[in-house]
């Protein structure tokens, strides 16, 4: 046979959609005679684009994982080096949660506490000052004598963004000072961290973080909801603006802190490589993804069924990105 | 005698005269000497034997917490029941025959309309009716029924009717993994006191698998899936370490069959016949340097040379064994030049001097003379290859994969990559123990590659 | 078929010799490597002040019997040693006596030369640093200059001190060895084929030195060269397939052997 | 006839060359036997050389042929597709010849396939097998010619060692080339990136600058600051400071014990076990640091008054340390059992102690070799990065406190590719420009060390 | 101080020995270390089926010329020769030539014995085997046998030759080694102070062998034993500071030398 031959679908990416492609992609083996298990790999959305984007040939990825969406200079970059077909599909949405060990204390947070616990600076009477604060109920009394030791995701994770943006600037730009600088400012001071040692980033995945937890009783950590779900003996989670994160809550919209999910499949390889579009499609079913399903079951957030429609629609027409 | 020499004896003569008691001087110095020296030969002693406590009681704790962790998860919760293989519910036709005459393509084609019947079969209708009998309620609650197998076994029975149609109608008695969950709960791996909302199964599928344990039911019993299987993670019970295995295997061969011979080669080269000149110091460095450049760039390497350039397949064992046999050379290399400096240059010009030529000289009299220390030098190297997974990460092998490579070119995974990948699983009570197994299964292959070694050395060593 | 003529140094009268203490002794040492006995059973007395020459054929334990003297057989692991062998009176096999003292007090250089990695200048003064002879850089420079000076070495390495000393001809190298010897003043200098890799000129300094220092060292001196063993020894021992054959005064075992084998051996009708 | 049946007839010829060559050598030595004239290589040699002619050629032949042969098919089959349905793009024809190899080949299309198609795909399993009985045909040739040639070749003047010896000279250069490759294709294949990345953060405040705090590129274009490697370089270097600081001493005074003092058993016994450190997995170790590790310390720390963080430089050095005992000790270990034992005969003889004579002689002849040792393990302390990602708390500041938390260069290589970050923005090509510096300081140190070990060989030699 | 005679063996007549072509002749040679010329221009004809000894003290650059005449100076990195050395009047150092095939033809006998690793029966046949000398087992045994017979080894060790021959005391691993190039029946043998770790009976058998051997064979010899030059060489080569001061009959030299520095070193004067 021609010694390029592949008859496996490769996928890469987000660590955050790796298990619930992981889980399409066995079922999908399981299921369909004719078609091999898909190899899902992870390297995160930037690392999984990063492949996706090298060019067409058995020797790139079919399909990359994201947790957020393409980037404009990306596709661009997709483009020059022959990936000119390129499908999105987004199928679910994720829930960033805090929590701290189930041993600890509980605690309900807005935003603006959560600013406060981590920013490097902080206005105190109209003066940006070092932030003074050492233990949470400095910054509001309701919440628990203990010392302020937040694990949060390193700046290389897409959770990160959605940490920055949900929560930190709504609590950040609460303060009249803050709401006075001009935009490029404003978010230099708000995206700040201390750097004395209270907050620390995890650059791996959420298992280090719930490590650090162990290690540290204290420490209050982001992890994702099905994150959290499986783990729900050792944490608790905390509430934001007094919701309790849920499937429900997340979904409705009701807890702010949440992200959509895609996947982004290379036209070019449809047909080329068996099974493309089948995979694409499964993961799209209700049967796959929707509410009861096994991805629901691991912690997705399903989709409305409308806008799955709308979707599947999208993928049948093999719509491409422009 | 010259003058100059009686001289010189004369000047010695009045130092020859004090030597007697020069020397009792000195052999007071000596004695007062002896304490202290003594002491400090002691001191000495006793840090060597400390380094080498130490050094030992690091494996020893290193091993009880991975061998207390992991151990136990070789045993796994599973379920021994009697099932039914309903023809009600697996209604198929006959599994096809090949026909005399007929093509390739047109059978494959009503072997897959076939397989594809099969699996519209609904297995887990067969699990619960075979539940069904042990729990009569199971029925009744089906989804907590449900939750008591792990939900890969559907599969492990279809496989069953498509290796032997001829079961349909037959009840067999079989043994089901349970679901990882509970294992855990049966394990005690979670608190058993937290209450329901922070459990993970619901109340009676707890209660339901500790009546089951409590029957015999359900026992712990040796789990092969851990061993047969590849990696799971619609069914976490069933994950294996197979595929990794495999992966793993395949990369050493290649790292043994390539990063070895090669740089045997390269530093008898650069030892033995290389000229000593600006290039082979240029050699030298870069060869030093290799060594210590960080794994991580050799996965850079990988990614833009073997799979972009080479065009070779991603995930694949070949890929990551070309990358770490790259990452081991320089290791190779250094240990055995250091071995081959270490050979004295008179068994060299013995050879030569006999008439043989320089090759021979080398192949003859100082490669066998250097094979211990090549042999210790490779195993450290493909040691460190074995448990590398940073550069493994950029040639896509820290995917998931669910079925065991056949070949170097099938995509897979490797231990220690599955190891990452599993310290990460979400389902923590459950993995961390069988991470801690995967990490035996990786240590167990490293000591017995090390002591393959070892036994290589002492066979070479006792000759002389 | 080549005729050898052997001639003595001067010696002292007999008399004189009589006079001396038996500095070691050594009484039914056996040697063994592995099962492999080497030596069996030693008998012998060293007096004080004196050469003795070890003779006897390749392989007959010459070495081996100079080793138990300083105990430099303990390095090798298959050695063993049984048997008495004393230094002033003291069983230096006992468990009370100091290995490190007694190879202070009984010096050794052995048949291959084999310099230290180190400057001609840190070989010899390796020993008094050791064992802290000297306390100042002076009397340092002082010992290892006198020390050379007597191995006859000094004219050919005083400009080159801090050159290493594997970088010597092997006659250099050995007689290196023999002045970092002499640097610690022993009172018993082994020698284990000390000239065998010199020329005669060098050889004839270091017979020359030996013949110094036997006023106020006892020396045992291995040698393949009779002609040696007649000039430079008081007393001569022949040694044969691991037993001493013949203790005798120098004179006596070369012009009138009490042995037939001794006999032989020094006629060269031996083989 | 599938690669590996070709591969084994190859070896098979080889056999029988070699065979040949073996026997006529013997012939040709006989008949020259009665002349008194000497054969001037041995039967074997030929043997070889025979043996090479037969393969190498044809082997050659195979590798180039492989290469080249796909594309010659697929532009023969792409000519005589009709013109109607001729692919216009490079993408087009890409999916095309793929559809025709999956018919060719009979597996795996899910589609109906047009009647030219299977025309093609015919036409193409056909041009298959023209190629493979074509190849299989001239490396025949080609073998038998050069197996044929080679083998009356043979005469007593023959310097058939001299041409193997040259051909296994020119083999080990051919290997020892493989490290210089290597060391290109890590330069080039980083070279581009970092370039690209220097065209947007200036190289002066990459290299000279003291915060490491690089944001994403979507909050505010002009954030391209905070790119100042220091931090990282300072954690690389005091972590791997701290773990030198564990392991050379442990490292070192077990490998003096187990060479000098310890009974050969003991020896035997230790020395494999220690060397099982340099086995584990990374990973493992990474894991350890965190939940044993760490909060061993901060105990620790904390009854001395001390605070220490669990995730600290302190952590993932003395863990890294442990590491590396084994390549300091094993290596160390050979080195000094390798030191000449008339060395030692001769310290022990003016009276040294055992520890005297270690230290004061075996050690120094030793060094060399020791400090190649260190080096090795200093490398894989600089180039760790699992350890680092889980226990050195990932925390990109300049501090002198190993109780505080620091991150590495290697580290940050790997967030930095393997995150959610636009992977052509400065904060993911800085790995990159960060990969090559690490190269380049590796290199600088070696150098440096190279010529300290050389200086201090002549010393001694 | 000692007196030391000299005795000749049996020589053949000078009219006999004026027929011997040349068998090697170096002309104009020159070693360098490094930068360090340590032989100054040597000019030197070896006669075939001679016995030539190389004397002078220790430094001098007798085994530096010695390893010239069968390039093992190339082994030495820094060592660098320059000018004429023949051997039956073709370039030893000319491109064309193999210099195996020389070394093979030029025997060599080291300073320091060198057994290799490997059984003693191993170290013999090793040469033979590679030069593809013998045919079968047997044949090997034989020459294995008679090698070791005419280095006067065989009765010591025919019982264990398949033991280590790193195992033999030194003067049995010399004698080991002269075995070993004696078993390549090389034309002309090279010999670097051979007898330095040999006792006298061991010495002596090696001298009648270099005797027995004279008549096939050109030998040349380093030595420090000038009685030990006397007794076996036809022509004696007097080195002094990396020059050849003088190079004559055995006899002549010894009893007529034509420079003063040549006659100060033979009467012991020299230092
Ligand atoms: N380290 C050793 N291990 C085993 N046997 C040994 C060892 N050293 C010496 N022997 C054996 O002990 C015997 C005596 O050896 P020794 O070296 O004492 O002889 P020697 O008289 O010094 O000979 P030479 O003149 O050749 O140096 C020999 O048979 C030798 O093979
Ligand atoms: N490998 C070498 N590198 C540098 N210099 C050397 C080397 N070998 C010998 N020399 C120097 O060359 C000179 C001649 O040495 P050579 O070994 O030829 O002397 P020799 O006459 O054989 O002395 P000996 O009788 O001590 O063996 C000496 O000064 C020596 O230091
Ligand atoms: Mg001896
Ligand atoms: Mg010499
Ligand atoms: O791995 P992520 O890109 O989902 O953070």
């Amino acid at each position: 046979a021609p010694a390029l031959a592949r008859d496996t679908i490769q996928i890469a990416g987000s660590s955050t959609v790796l298990p619930f492609a992981s889980i399409v992609a066995e079922e999908f083996g399981n299921s369909f005679p004719q078609f091999r298990t898909p190899v899902v790999g992870s390297g995160g959305s930037g690392g999984g684009l990063r492949q996706f984007c090298q060019g067409v040939g058995p020797n790139t990825i079919d399909i990359a994982n994201s947790s957020r969406p393409i980037r404009p200079n990306e596709l661009a970059n997709c483009k020059s080096n022959g990936v000119t077909e390129v499908i999105e599909v987004k199928f679910g949405y994720d829930g960033i949660v805090f929590a701290s060990r189930s041993d600890s204390a509980n605690y309900a947070l807005e935003p603006r506490h959560v600013f406060l616990a981590g920013a490097a600076q902080v206005p105190q009477n109209g003066r940006m000052v070092r932030n003074p604060y050492t233990r949470w109920n400095q910054i509001d009394p309701s919440l628990p004598n203990q010392e302020i030791l937040l694990v949060i995701p390193g700046s290389n994770h897409g959770t990160r963004e959605v940490y920055e943006e949900t929560v930190v600037h709504p609590g950040c730009h609460s303060f009249a000072e803050v709401k006075a600088m001009d935009s490029s400012a404003r978010n230099n001071f708000c995206n700040a961290i201390r750097t004395d040692g209270r907050v620390v980033e995890v650059a791996g995945d959420y298992t280090e973080t719930l490590a650090r937890l162990d290690a540290q009783r204290n420490a209050l950590g982001v992890f994702g909801l099905s994150f959290y779900d499986q783990n729900r003996d050792r944490l608790q989670v905390a509430t934001m603006s007094g919701v309790t994160p849920s499937l429900e809550t997340i979904a409705s919209g009701e807890y702010p802190v949440s992200r959509p999910l895609f996947f982004y499949v290379k036209n070019q390889h449809v047909g080329v490589i068996p099974g493309l579009l089948e995979y694409s499609l499964y993961f799209m079913s209700e049967e796959v993804g929707g509410d009861g399903s096994p991805l629901e079951a691991a912690g997705l957030i399903p989709m409305p069924s409308n806008e799955r429609r709308d979707v599947i629609r999208s993928v049948r027409a093999r719509t491409i990105m422009q | 005698m010259t003058p100059s020499d009686s001289e010189q004896t004369k000047t010695q003569q009045p130092d020859l005269m004090d030597l007697a008691q020069k020397r009792d001087l000195m052999q007071q110095r000596v004695a007062a000497s002896l304490k202290r020296r003594h002491a400090s030969e002691k001191r000495f002693r006793l840090y060597g034997m400390a380094a080498v406590t130490v050094a030992l009681s690091f494996v020893a704790i290193l091993f009880i917490t991975i061998l207390s962790k992991g151990l136990p998860a070789f045993w796994q919760a599973t379920l021994t029941l009697d099932v039914y293989f309903d023809p009600e519910i697996i209604e198929i036709d006959e599994k096809p025959v090949r026909q005399p005459g007929e093509s390739d393509g047109a059978f494959q084609q009503r072997m897959l309309a076939w397989q594809t019947d099969l699996g519209f079969v609904n297995f887990n209708r067969i699990i619960l009716n075979s539940l069904a009998e042990v729990l009569p309620e199971a029925p009744r609650y089906q989804r907590d029924a449900m939750r008591l197998v792990t939900s890969g076994e559907r599969f492990g029975l279809r496989q069953l009717v498509e290796d032997n149609p001829a079961i349909v109608g037959q009840t067999l008695r079989l043994k089901l993994l349970a679901d990882a969950n509970v294992d855990v709960w049966l394990k005690g791996n979670i608190d058993r006191s937290l209450p329901d909302s922070q459990q993970q199964l619901s109340a009676r599928t707890r209660a339901w698998a500790d009546e089951l344990a409590e029957r015999g039911i359900i026992r712990n019993q040796f789990s092969t899936a851990l061993f047969m299987n590849a990696d799971s993670r619609s069914s976490l019970a069933s994950a294996g370490l197979a595929g990794a295995f495999m992966g793993s295997l395949m990369m050493m061969l290649i790292v043994m069959f390539l990063a070895v011979p090669v740089g045997v080669a390269s530093a008898i080269y650069l030892e033995e016949f290389a000229p000593k000149n600006r290039l082979t110091d240029l050699i030298e460095v870069n060869i030093n340097n290799l060594a210590a450049v960080p794994s991580i760039v050799f996965g850079l390497l990988g990614a833009s040379v073997f799979i972009l350039w080479f065009k070779l397949p991603l995930s694949a064992p070949i890929v990551g064994g070309l990358v770490l046999s790259l990452m081991t050379l320089p290791t190779v290399i250094i240990a055995t030049r250091s071995t081959l400096k270490a050979i004295p240059p008179s068994i060299r010009q013995a050879a030569l001097g006999i008439g043989a030529s320089k090759v021979q000289s080398v192949f003859h009299h100082v490669l066998p003379l250097a094979i211990p220390g090549i042999l210790t030098g490779s195993i450290l190297g493909v040691a460190q290859a074995l448990g590398e997974a940073a550069p493994l990460l950029l040639i896509g092998m820290s995917s998931f994969v669910a079925s065991v490579p056949g070949s170097p070119f099938d995509q897979s995974t490797a231990l220690p990559v599955q190891i990452y990948l599993w310290q990460g699983n979400e389902l923590r009570n459950f993995f961390e123990a069988r991470t801690s197994a995967a990490i035996i299964v990786l240590l167990a292959l490293m000591i017995s590659l090390n002591a393959l070694a070892i036994w290589l050395r002492r066979h070479f060593e006792t000759r002389w | 078929m080549n005729t050898m003529q052997v001639s003595f140094g001067e010696k002292k009268d007999n008399a004189a010799q009589a006079e001396h203490a038996v500095k070691m002794s050594a009484r039914d040492v056996k040697v063994f490597y592995g099962d492999n006995e080497a030596l069996h059973g030693i008998n012998m007395d060293i007096l004080e002040n004196e050469v003795i020459a070890f003779i006897g054929p390749s392989g007959c334990g010459k070495s081996t019997f100079l080793r138990c003297l300083n105990r430099m057989n303990d390095t090798i692991d298959t050695a063993r040693v049984t048997g008495l062998v004393t230094l002033d009176g003291k069983d230096i096999y006992d468990r009370s006596l100091d290995v490190v003292q007694l190879r202070a007090q009984v010096g050794m250089v052995f048949q291959k030369p084999n310099p230290f990695p180190k400057s001609i200048f840190e070989n010899i003064a390796y020993g008094p640093r050791l064992h802290g002879l000297v306390d100042n850089k002076r009397d340092l420079d002082e010992v290892v200059e006198s020390s050379l000076r007597r191995a006859g070495l000094w004219d050919e390495v005083k400009d080159r001190l801090e050159a290493p000393g594997t970088g010597l001809s092997g006659g250099q190298q050995q007689r290196l060895c023999i002045a970092r010897a002499i640097a610690v003043s022993p009172e018993v200098i082994l020698m284990d084929e000390p000239c065998s890799a010199l020329d005669p000129i060098a050889t004839s300094i270091i017979e020359e030195l030996i013949d110094e220092l036997k006023g106020s060292y006892t020396i045992a001196i291995v040698t393949h060269n009779m002609q040696q063993a007649a000039r430079v020894s008081d007393k001569t021992a022949f040694f044969h397939l691991g037993n001493l054959v013949e203790l005798n005064d120098t004179r006596e075992i070369f012009t009138n052997p009490q042995d037939s084998r001794t006999e032989d051996y020094i006629t060269g009708r031996f083989g | 006839m599938s690669n590996l049946v070709l591969m084994t007839l190859l070896l098979m010829v080889m056999a029988l060359a070699y065979q040949l060559g073996l026997t006529r050598s013997k012939r040709v030595a006989v008949t020259t036997n009665g002349t008194g004239f000497r054969m001037h290589s041995r039967p074997t040699y030929h043997g070889m050389l025979v043996a090479f002619w037969a393969v190498v050629p044809a082997a050659a032949i195979f590798a180039v042929w492989s290469l080249a042969q796909p594309g010659i098919i697929n532009a023969l089959v792409l000519a005589q597709l009709p013109p109607e349905f001729q692919p216009t793009t490079d993408t087009e024809q890409r999916i095309l010849l793929r559809r025709l190899a999956n018919l060719a080949s009979g597996f795996g299309l899910t589609e109906e396939a047009a009647d030219y198609e299977l025309a093609a795909a015919a036409y193409l399993n056909q041009l298959h097998g023209i190629g493979r009985t074509l190849m299989t045909a001239l490396m025949a040739a080609v073998a038998a010619t050069a197996l044929v040639l080679a083998w009356r070749r043979i005469e007593p003047h023959l310097r058939a060692r001299n041409q193997m010896e040259s051909i296994i000279r020119w083999l080990l250069i051919i290997c020892s080339t493989v490290a210089i490759l290597t060391t290109v294709g890590i330069v080039l294949s980083m070279l581009g990136e970092a370039f690209r990345f220097f065209t947007f953060v200036n190289p002066l405040d990459f290299f000279f600058g003291t915060t490491w705090n690089p944001r994403f590129s979507t909050v505010g274009t002009d954030g391209q600051t905070g790119f100042g490697m220091l931090p990282l370089l300072w954690g690389t270097l005091m972590i791997a400071l701290i773990a030198l600081a564990v392991a050379i001493p442990v490292g070192l005074m077990a490998a003096i014990y187990m060479a000098e003092y310890a009974p050969s058993k003991v020896r035997s016994t230790a020395k494999p076990i220690i060397e099982v450190l340099a086995g584990i997995p990374t990973i493992v170790y990474g894991f350890f640091a965190l939940i044993t590790v760490g909060p061993f310390l901060n105990q620790l720390g904390a009854s001395f008054g001390l605070e220490i963080r669990t995730t600290s430089a302190l952590t993932a050095g003395v863990v890294m340390g442990i590491m590396i005992i084994p390549f300091i000790s094993s290596l160390s270990d050979d080195i000094i059992t390798q030191v000449p034992k008339a060395m030692r005969d001769g310290s022990l003889g003016l009276g040294a102690t055992k520890s005297e004579t270690i230290r004061k002689v075996v050690l120094p002849a030793a060094l060399p070799g020791i400090v190649g040792a260190i080096l090795l393990a200093a490398s894989r302390a600089i180039g760790e990065t699992m350890i680092v990602v889980l226990a050195a708390g990932n925390s990109p500041v300049l501090t002198a406190n190993p109780f505080e938390a620091v991150s590495t260069m290697t580290v940050t290589i790997v967030n930095q590719l393997t995150g959610d970050l636009d992977f052509a923005s400065p904060q993911s090509l800085v790995a990159f420009a960060l990969g090559l510096t690490l190269f380049v300081i590796t290199l600088l140190l070696n150098v440096v060390a190279l010529v300290i070990v050389r200086k201090y060989r002549e010393q001694y030699e």
